[in-house]
């Protein structure tokens, strides 16, 4: 299951997908919508993304993770649109015969998804909105105050 | 015809979400140069997605391609 | 919330447990019951307690974590009693303004569940009976094989 | 009167899930050994809790302390 979707994302859904007999470990990983970023306060947040490649690369994660850590199953579900506070933006849910391949791996697909693929987030702030420029969420590199 | 698609503040800057260019063949590079002087964007962190690939100022896109300016992303 | 239940664990409860509008990640850890430990197979699992220790050790926990990972929020439920294949034994929650952190501090509260926390779990086999006997699920005490 | 709870094997070997030692002061250390003589416990690996805190071999167990033999834990 890799999806970008405009509708909440089920997180119980998303574990469903990697448990199985001999999965001992499932680890998630949920972004959400945080409100306060330093003294910034969000309002909310717009994603997009170009869709078909995003929804490629996800799987290509998953496709890595399984040969990096055999026996691991993964899933990944990322909202965009619209995010209000607290919402789920993206749901990471990799599942194992043993934990640290899970920790491992769930690890390494948010790190990916923050490098590589094709989504972008519009912070909107109580006085203007701002592109999110990269991964690390400290630069951004358009700033339209209003 | 080369399609080229922007996002988030590229598209917004130039104020449409696609590009034709009435170009056969060029390179990933040539393609930056023009986006830079006909467009005047700054892609310098840009990255650049030939049919849904990443791709490097070498590559060569023909007519037909689907190329996307791919600014640094901000998902998860 | 730090409990110890006989009944199966709501996973979004927990979830929801520690998500809070500065939240912007939440990782959560399911320990499951698995079928095959190599290649003796599992038929199911029964966990005994010592539950008014097990649950304020779990509290403990919660506590050294927030106090090592500020802004963090954490829930703990472990399940007793017997659990079939897939079920899920244990399900941690940590929440956080930034992810490393909730990473962190979830792979820590598993490694002190895993070694301090008075739970035991008795493995039933197809062909016999097992206390399991240390976390790294290596070495076993008793072995009655029937 | 000590009480001393027991669990997974240890609860099995001894066949109830607590006794009681007629004492009213030990250490830690020679709870361990009355087990051992007494019950024939294999304790090297178990840890003792007292009144639900870890204790160590010189602490001394009072009466109406309640003392809990903790095997390894496998829980998770």
């Amino acid at each position: 299951m890799f999806e970008i979707v405009t509708a909440p994302i089920s997180i119980g859904k998303v574990i469903e997908e990697v448990g199985h007999r001999n999965a001992g470990a499932i680890v998630t990983f949920i972004g959400t919508v945080r409100e306060m970023t330093g003294d910034k306060k969000t309002i909310y947040l717009a994603y997009e993304a170009y869709e078909p490649m995003a929804r490629a690369m996800l799987a290509e994660i998953g496709q890595q993770i399984k040969k990096q850590w055999p026996g691991t199953i993964t899933a990944i579900v990322h909202r965009i649109g619209r995010l209000d506070i607290g919402e789920a933006a993206v749901v990471i849910a990799v599942s194992s015969p043993h934990r640290q391949d899970a920790y491992a791996a769930n690890r390494y697909a948010i790190e990916r998804i923050k490098k590589l693929v094709p989504i972008w987030k519009k912070e909107h702030w109580a006085h203007g909105e701002t592109w999110i420029g990269n991964q690390q969420e400290s630069v951004s590199y358009t700033n339209k105050d209003i | 015809m080369i399609q080229v698609l922007l996002f988030a503040h590229l598209r917004e800057q130039v104020g449409q979400d696609e590009l034709a260019i009435p170009e056969n063949q060029m390179t990933v590079a040539e393609l930056r140069t023009l986006m830079v002087h006909q467009y005047a964007l700054h892609i310098q962190d840009v990255m650049v997605a030939v049919n849904e690939a990443y791709a490097v100022d070498t590559d060569v896109i023909y007519d037909g391609d689907t190329v996307a300016l791919i600014p640094p992303v901000s998902g998860g």
